[in-house]
């Protein structure tokens, strides 16, 4: 990794000749526009970035993001990433993906990348649709959504993304909004500065085919009181005046107010190493008793595939120092013809 | 008594016996030793498909042949002159390729009513006479002679039982006048952490030699010259190493570091096993969760600027198809290895085949071509993987090499290559001259390759993107314009086709004209080449031609056909190669077709060919 | 002022605008209108890649072109008489496919700066007089007529400028003097919840009906006198919707259950979300996680004796291979539909493609051959589906059918099918019939179709296992045996091969001897014939066959073929089955390869024609 | 499903003519004798068992089981036996894989399996090791294990099996030992009559490749004390004199022994409907502080994708009784040409 300590960048710097090619209104412009702004201050030069996606609206991000990109097929971009970032761990590499990309068809090369905890930054836009296909349900729509493919509603229990990945061995997750720029650049940084992969869902708005999909977490009115937002080492506070609170029932979160009966002391801290309050906190998306987790859910430190396999090469080099492929060829029994 | 020496120029030895019996080994030991002994040789190991079948059974029957000769040889033979049966099992799957004459021998202990019954024997075959009238039979109890031979050592008779394949090993090396320096210097150092393993092989092995020394029941040994082959310093060679060290040797003269990102499957996965140990040559290898992985991350580092390799077998070919579109369409140089097996489906999985030549072809969406060459030899694995490197980062596409589980586990001796001889792999990723008018410009090709630059990330100024989606010429950009389609689907078919343009004429093997042409691809090579030989010899205007490359079929092949008569596709498939060269230069050319997931034999296609001719 | 009336023959209609412009829903409503008018017609609609790429810009442009006649016609048209355009984009993209002396109608409101600038215009074309020599040229503004026809009813403005296409369809159901009735009881139907949208809608229908009728600037009105189509009753219908009603006329008739495994994927999509409609027939879909669980989910189905159907576009069948190659060998039926669209890989994903052909044939490992048949036109989608499952539970085997994005979106008027008429599907599932010495024997086939017995699970005394290793002839054992290979091999070959014996002598159209005969498959037949009507009505020996089966051939094409001078093969592909006709007749045959995402032209065909008829 | 009361069932009923072909001592035979023993004991009949499987030494298994069969390909059986439960819910499907077949290439099916919660009971025959490859590492061996495709030992975190099923939406984990004959059959009785996918990790040994991964917690003088046998509702009680036990600290889990400080009463008791204790019991596989749980983590009730879409399908037949597709051809805007 080289610092760009020298050059100063702009937004402008991250910005492609393309013309951007979602629907007016689309979530996924505010994704790109915190990318973009967020990119010049990470302090890297520019051209190290990669951006990998797979196939869907939000696979298209690589267009728009003056860096290299590589736009692939349907679910693959995890194995293709992790290609460039075992050959290559100079580079700082990105995988755009969507909710059927990366958890349908691609689902099974994002927990192997996961557990492999290969130096990657994972967005998962999650728009709980198929965007590019033009509306059928995804593997994170709720049950009962009525879709092309499912005129009579779908039947199938969702994934909870956050959970799936702390199943398979995620060092890093983390989940943000595409209405909230903010926080979005924060999580951004984040996720580049978690050595191994990070994996961050973003809920993102999908105006055509599943509009309001998240409007309880986005609405003036109703956000405070639904979005427990994660801060480190600090109890689970929310609500509009800070006057609600998260606190452990036995090993259930409960929604508590602070008042006369509970303080701030009774509250849940939350630790980003502690997997338990990570599973707690996962399992809590989308339940209608508790608030929305967003932020840093996880985050520990754990080695990495690509360090890994570096260094196994590097003391098989010092092993054997100056190895040619001619070597091996005139080893074994060989013999003389004249 | 006398034992006459009698030389001879050629033979087949089989050895087969149970899995657990060693016969892999036996048959590498064998082959190591005769390679030394300078006779040309060829192999052919024939695995079960099951790890272990349960012991004494017919599937459990493992199996490897070795031809020999003092001639320069092309098979490993078609029927054995000699047969070891280390077990009944063992004997009735082979005793049917035995020719009359032909000697077998067994060990007696394990023709015991279990393993009879096993093997489908109401008789003791080796008592009931049914096998005298036809072969020279020997008849050894084995166990019993290497039990006695280490009765003081101190191992179990389970351990010791198990030498039983050096016994048979040694009475081999001594009718066919063999050393057996090399086998004990090799087990006294595979063994040595287990002293009293090295012991008992190598008692074993001496007693199976002083068995045909000292004991009257056999009145020959046999002698086979040196070959008289090339000069040059040789080695042993078996195909997927070699293929392997192929691959090695491109990534080092083209100064590109070696990426393989593989799965594993029969009979390709000792390619991701021999690369993984040569971490010291700053390979990189990486064991994915599927085939689709194995050559997306391929992808991936070829887009970061390694040399990337996938390597498989047909059925993690027919998973490959879409990324391998995206490599087209990318256009980034890619190695994809198919080691052929018996199909379709799970097929035969450790039986050899040619039958994915037409999924190599055409096993993906759209117009998506790809260039396709085939090794011969299992020595020849190392040139065509070197060639498959080289033309992928040349012509920047991806390439599909096909070899078969025949040439993969198969042997033979092997000049070693002076890799600085190689022809040179120049690879020059863009830079700063690739830019025009301040933009790099990805898909603005080299006028005589059509090659579009390569460019590392981690360039300055080179940003850039890539993806699936049709492209437009020069600039690269998602372009949806028809006409546009239209150019960049040709073009790619044009890359393809340029790449004959640097193929040297091809070779005839016998005269420019005659009356019938024997037309080859792949690991049938050795068997086209001796029967063409065998025709020759016979009066026959018959030649042979071997095609490297498939995709694109060499210029000059159109014009060598029509000189001849008829012409002969032997293949072990229902006819592919054959389909293509129909269609190409519209030639009633005549398939040999046999699907028994094994090699075409040199007889098989004589006869064939004699048919024809007598027409 | 007098308007005259003009009768024509055939007139092509093009309406071009932006994606939210509403262009498919106006060739739609055009569409019904005019089939129940009493034409012929075609249809082909064109969107844009991008679900809805910025307002008013090129990528974002969606067209959908009518041709429709008082004859039996067979193609949607090459050129259009009248261009729709609702921007400057629309008009930008599709100008040049206008002839001179085409009419062109714009809505001069959206003729803004902003939209010029998106579409590349320096100046008006409006305007500059550029168009006016070329073309009748004829710019409303439409928007301004709505909103003052609108401006009453309780709509914000933007809601009202949505109906501007209604006014467009208004103005030329005028021009070629069809009702508004049919349009009218739509929408009420379509919008009874939002009555003011009704209003709007109608109103802005009526505006432009009236625009017509009332302005001078309009001299001709048109009159299309209804075809002389074969008598009996006729609907509309899009290739897709014809293609799931005959699946699901076969689950009826042949009284199993349907069950459908697929993932979405762009054309075929539609197939799956309208059988995910008809739950009241009882007919099962599963949306997968990937086209592999698509396929392999059917699999499973088709083991438990529903009749299993997948349905994908390219880069999903290449996903598919693997699991093909098990169907295959484990001889279930199976019917795979990939409704082809441009490759390579992502490709050009809404346009349309014939190239996946060789991939049909040879897309997986081994000898794996499958069925293949394709469909000609949108109506015949529905027949070719109906027997494609027929062919399935008849020989036991997967079945490939191949459509294309034209056909898939296009349409035509089509004689509602009596589905008693339809040939029987009888299925007989195994039973204790087929139990012979005690032991159900799963590959014990039929003499003539040599299809093996279908036992369902749950019934007692069938229990059997089946697997994608290679299994014993008659009982389906795993089997390892050269011979039984070999023999298996060529089973399943003639298994396919066999189904030419029930297939209909070929139709000839027009002479069964002459100078060419135009051979073609797939979406390309209506082109292909109207070609061959024009150069026979000039006096050409020309004529045409087209191929519903592709593997097998029909064992009469051969000697068909043979009487020709020329064959010529036109494709939207670089040559696919033009290979299969070479290797198969050693006929040179020409071919006629246009890869630009779309049809064939007629005219392109008939220029080729002349020229090879000219040599 | 139909009871045959009648018929009485023995394990030669369940054993087919193909002779068996694993090495001699592979854990898989005793997995198929369990199954054998158990099977008559179901109360079903024996034409309505299926078996699917993929490929690797354990998928073989289909072949000796006297019902009905399917050995597919690598990695599809989930898929596959979804097809044919989904199509024939009144039939008792049955998947066996591999840790290579179900975790590697097979990973995505698995999953989305256990969140569409379709009724089929898996067995994971987890040995650690690609056997039928002869000897690769896999999804679960262990850190550092030198394979032939990893001869200075593997670097991935291996997947735990059961966290990853419950990730993905299981609503039931269960695991056993091939050596622990009667426990298993308890778990496969218990698979069968959960409704909804019931996930078996069986730990399985590979003599040939892998010999003795799982001796610990096999061996006589060890597994008492490596072994935690799971009971639900009763307190989490180990060791040879059932002199250990699990407590709660905080919400770490952590053993204590039995006695003066600590008795029954305050250690963890097990309840099997709880998420949290399932999430913390199975994240304390093969951790070296801790016995490994073994018996059911987890079970609830959830319905099931082949119930909804049945129910769905009979509304709308119930709708419009006796449709016929002729009465769809039949609509539209129709008209005649005589
Ligand atoms: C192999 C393959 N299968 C299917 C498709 C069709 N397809 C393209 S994107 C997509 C899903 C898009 O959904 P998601 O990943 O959620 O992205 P979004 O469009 O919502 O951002 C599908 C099914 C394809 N392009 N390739
Ligand atoms: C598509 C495909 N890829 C690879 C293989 C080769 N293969 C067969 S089984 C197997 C893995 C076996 O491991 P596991 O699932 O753990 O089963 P085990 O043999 O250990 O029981 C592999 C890689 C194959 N048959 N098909
Ligand atoms: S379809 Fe939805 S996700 Fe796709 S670009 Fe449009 S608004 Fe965005
Ligand atoms: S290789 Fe291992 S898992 Fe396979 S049969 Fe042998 S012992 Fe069992
Ligand atoms: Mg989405
Ligand atoms: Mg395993």
């Amino acid at each position: 990794m080289s610092e760009s300590s020298q050059v100063k960048y702009t937004r402008k710097d991250f910005t492609s000749d393309q013309a951007v090619r979602w629907c007016p209104g689309c979530g996924d412009y505010s994704i790109l526009t915190q990318t973009q702004k967020v990119f010049p201050d990470l302090g890297r030069k520019k051209e190290e970035f990669v951006f990998i996606s797979g196939i869907g609206c939000s696979s298209r991000f690589p267009y728009y993001m003056h860096t290299y990109g590589f736009h692939s097929i349907h679910g693959r971009a995890p194995a293709i990433a992790s290609g460039v970032k075992i050959s290559r761990p100079d580079l700082s590499v990105w995988l755009v993906t969507g909710d059927g990309d990366g958890l349908s068809i691609g689902g099974n090369h994002t927990i192997h990348l996961l557990r492999r905890n290969i130096d990657l930054n994972v967005m998962l836009f999650n728009n709980r649709i198929y965007g590019l296909t033009k509306g059928q349900y995804s593997p994170t729509s709720e049950v009962g959504k009525v879709t092309k493919s499912t005129p009579m509603g779908s039947l199938d229990e969702p994934f909870n993304p956050l959970t799936l990945a702390l199943g398979a061995g995620a060092t890093f997750i983390a989940r943000t909004i595409d209405k909230e720029s903010k926080h979005m650049q924060e999580m951004i940084t984040e996720s580049y500065h978690h050595k191994g992969t990070s994996f961050l869902e973003i809920y993102q708005n999908c105006n055509i085919f599943n509009d309001g999909a998240f409007s309880n977490f986005t609405d003036r009115d109703t956000k405070s009181d639904t979005v427990l937002w994660l801060k480190d080492g600090e109890p689970m506070v929310f609500g509009a005046e800070s006057d609600k609170g998260i606190r452990l029932d036995g090993n259930i979160p409960t929604v508590v107010e602070l008042g006369d009966k509970w303080s701030k002391d009774d509250l849940l801290v939350h630790n980003k190493k502690d997997y338990m309050i990570a599973s707690m906190l996962s399992n809590m998306t989308s339940k209608p008793d508790t608030p929305e987790p967003i932020g840093v859910l996880y985050a520990i430190d754990a080695p990495t595939y690509e360090d890994n396999i570096a260094s196994q090469i590097s003391s098989a080099i010092e092993n054997k120092p100056k190895s040619s492929i001619q070597d091996i060829i005139n080893s074994g029994d060989t013999w003389v013809v004249k | 008594m006398s034992i006459s020496k009698k030389q001879v120029d050629e033979v087949v030895i089989r050895f087969a016996g149970d899995s657990g019996d060693g016969m892999q080994l036996t048959g590498g030991r064998f082959t190591e030793t005769t390679a030394v002994v300078g006779n040309d040789l060829s192999t052919l190991p024939d695995f079960p498909a099951e790890i272990r079948a349960p012991a004494g059974s017919l599937a459990g029957v493992s199996a490897f042949q070795i031809k020999f000769s003092s001639k320069d040889i092309h098979t490993p033979g078609d029927v054995p002159d000699v047969l070891v049966a280390m077990n009944p099992a063992a004997l009735k799957v082979h005793q049917s390729d035995v020719p009359p004459g032909g000697t077998i021998i067994c060990n007696s202990a394990a023709f015991n009513p279990r393993n009879l019954k096993l093997a489908g024997y109401d008789s003791n075959p080796l008592e009931d006479k049914t096998l005298d009238d036809y072969f020279t039979l020997y008849s050894i109890d084995m166990s019993r002679m290497v039990s006695e031979a280490c009765k003081d050592l101190d191992l179990s008779p389970k351990l010791v039982d198990r030498s039983k394949n050096f016994y048979a090993l040694g009475l081999l090396f001594w009718m066919y006048d063999r050393p057996l320096k090399s086998t004990e210097d090799w087990l006294a150092k595979k063994f040595a952490k287990k002293p009293e393993i090295i012991e008992s092989n190598v008692r074993a092995l001496n007693a199976g030699y002083n068995y045909g020394e000292t004991t009257e029941i056999f009145t020959t040994r046999y002698t086979v010259d040196k070959a008289n082959l090339p000069p040059g310093k040789y080695r042993n060679v078996v195909g997927n190493y070699a293929l392997s060290m192929g691959l090695a040797a491109a990534a080092e003269k083209s100064k590109l570091e070696l990426f393989l990102g593989s799965y594993p499957i029969t009979p390709a996965s000792d390619i991701l096993h021999t690369l993984s140990a040569w971490k010291h040559l700053g390979i990189k290898t990486f064991q994915a969760e599927d085939e689709i992985a194995g050559i997306t991350s391929a992808l991936g580092a070829a887009f970061s600027g390694s040399l990337a390799i996938t390597t498989t077998s047909g059925p993690g070919i027919a998973l490959k198809g879409e990324a391998m579109g995206l490599a087209v369409i990318t256009e980034l140089p890619l190695v994809i290895i198919n080691v052929q097996r018996g199909g379709p489906s799970t097929g035969l999985p450790t039986k050899t085949e040619q039958s994915d030549l037409m999924q190599a072809m055409y096993g993906r969406n759209g117009e998506a071509p790809i260039p396709i060459l085939a090794s011969s030899t299992p020595g020849d694995c190392f040139y065509v993987a070197y060639e498959a490197c080289r033309i992928a980062v040349k012509y920047m596409t991806p390439v599909m090499l096909l070899t078969d589980g025949y040439l993969a586990n198969g042997s033979e001796p092997w000049i070693v290559p002076d890799i600085k001889k190689l022809p040179p792999i120049d690879v020059k990723f863009a830079d700063k001259s690739n830019i025009v008018d301040g933009q790099f410009m990805p898909y603005l090709r080299k006028k005589d390759t059509l090659a579009r630059p390569w460019a590392k990330p981690g360039t300055e100024n080179l940003e850039h993107r890539i993806g699936g989606i049709e492209k437009e010429d020069v600039t690269g950009n998602v372009n949806y314009d028809p006409e546009n389609h239209h150019f960049m689907v040709k073009t790619r078919a044009l890359k393809v086709q340029n790449i004959a343009n640097e193929l040297p004429p091809t070779d005839v093997y016998g005269d420019k004209s005659g009356d019938l042409l024997i037309l080859s691809w792949g690991g049938t090579q050795g068997a086209c080449r001796s029967a063409t030989e065998a025709l020759v010899n016979d009066g026959k205007k018959v030649s042979h031609i071997h095609l490297r490359w498939i995709n694109p079929l060499p210029n000059d092949l159109g014009e060598l056909l029509i000189k001849f008569k008829h012409v002969l596709v032997p293949e072990i498939n229902l006819g592919q190669l054959i389909k293509i060269i129909r269609a190409e230069y519209l030639i009633d050319a005549i398939g040999l077709n046999k699907v028994k997931g094994k090699p075409i034999s040199s007889a098989e296609i004589q006869e064939n060919v004699k048919k024809i001719l007598e027409k």
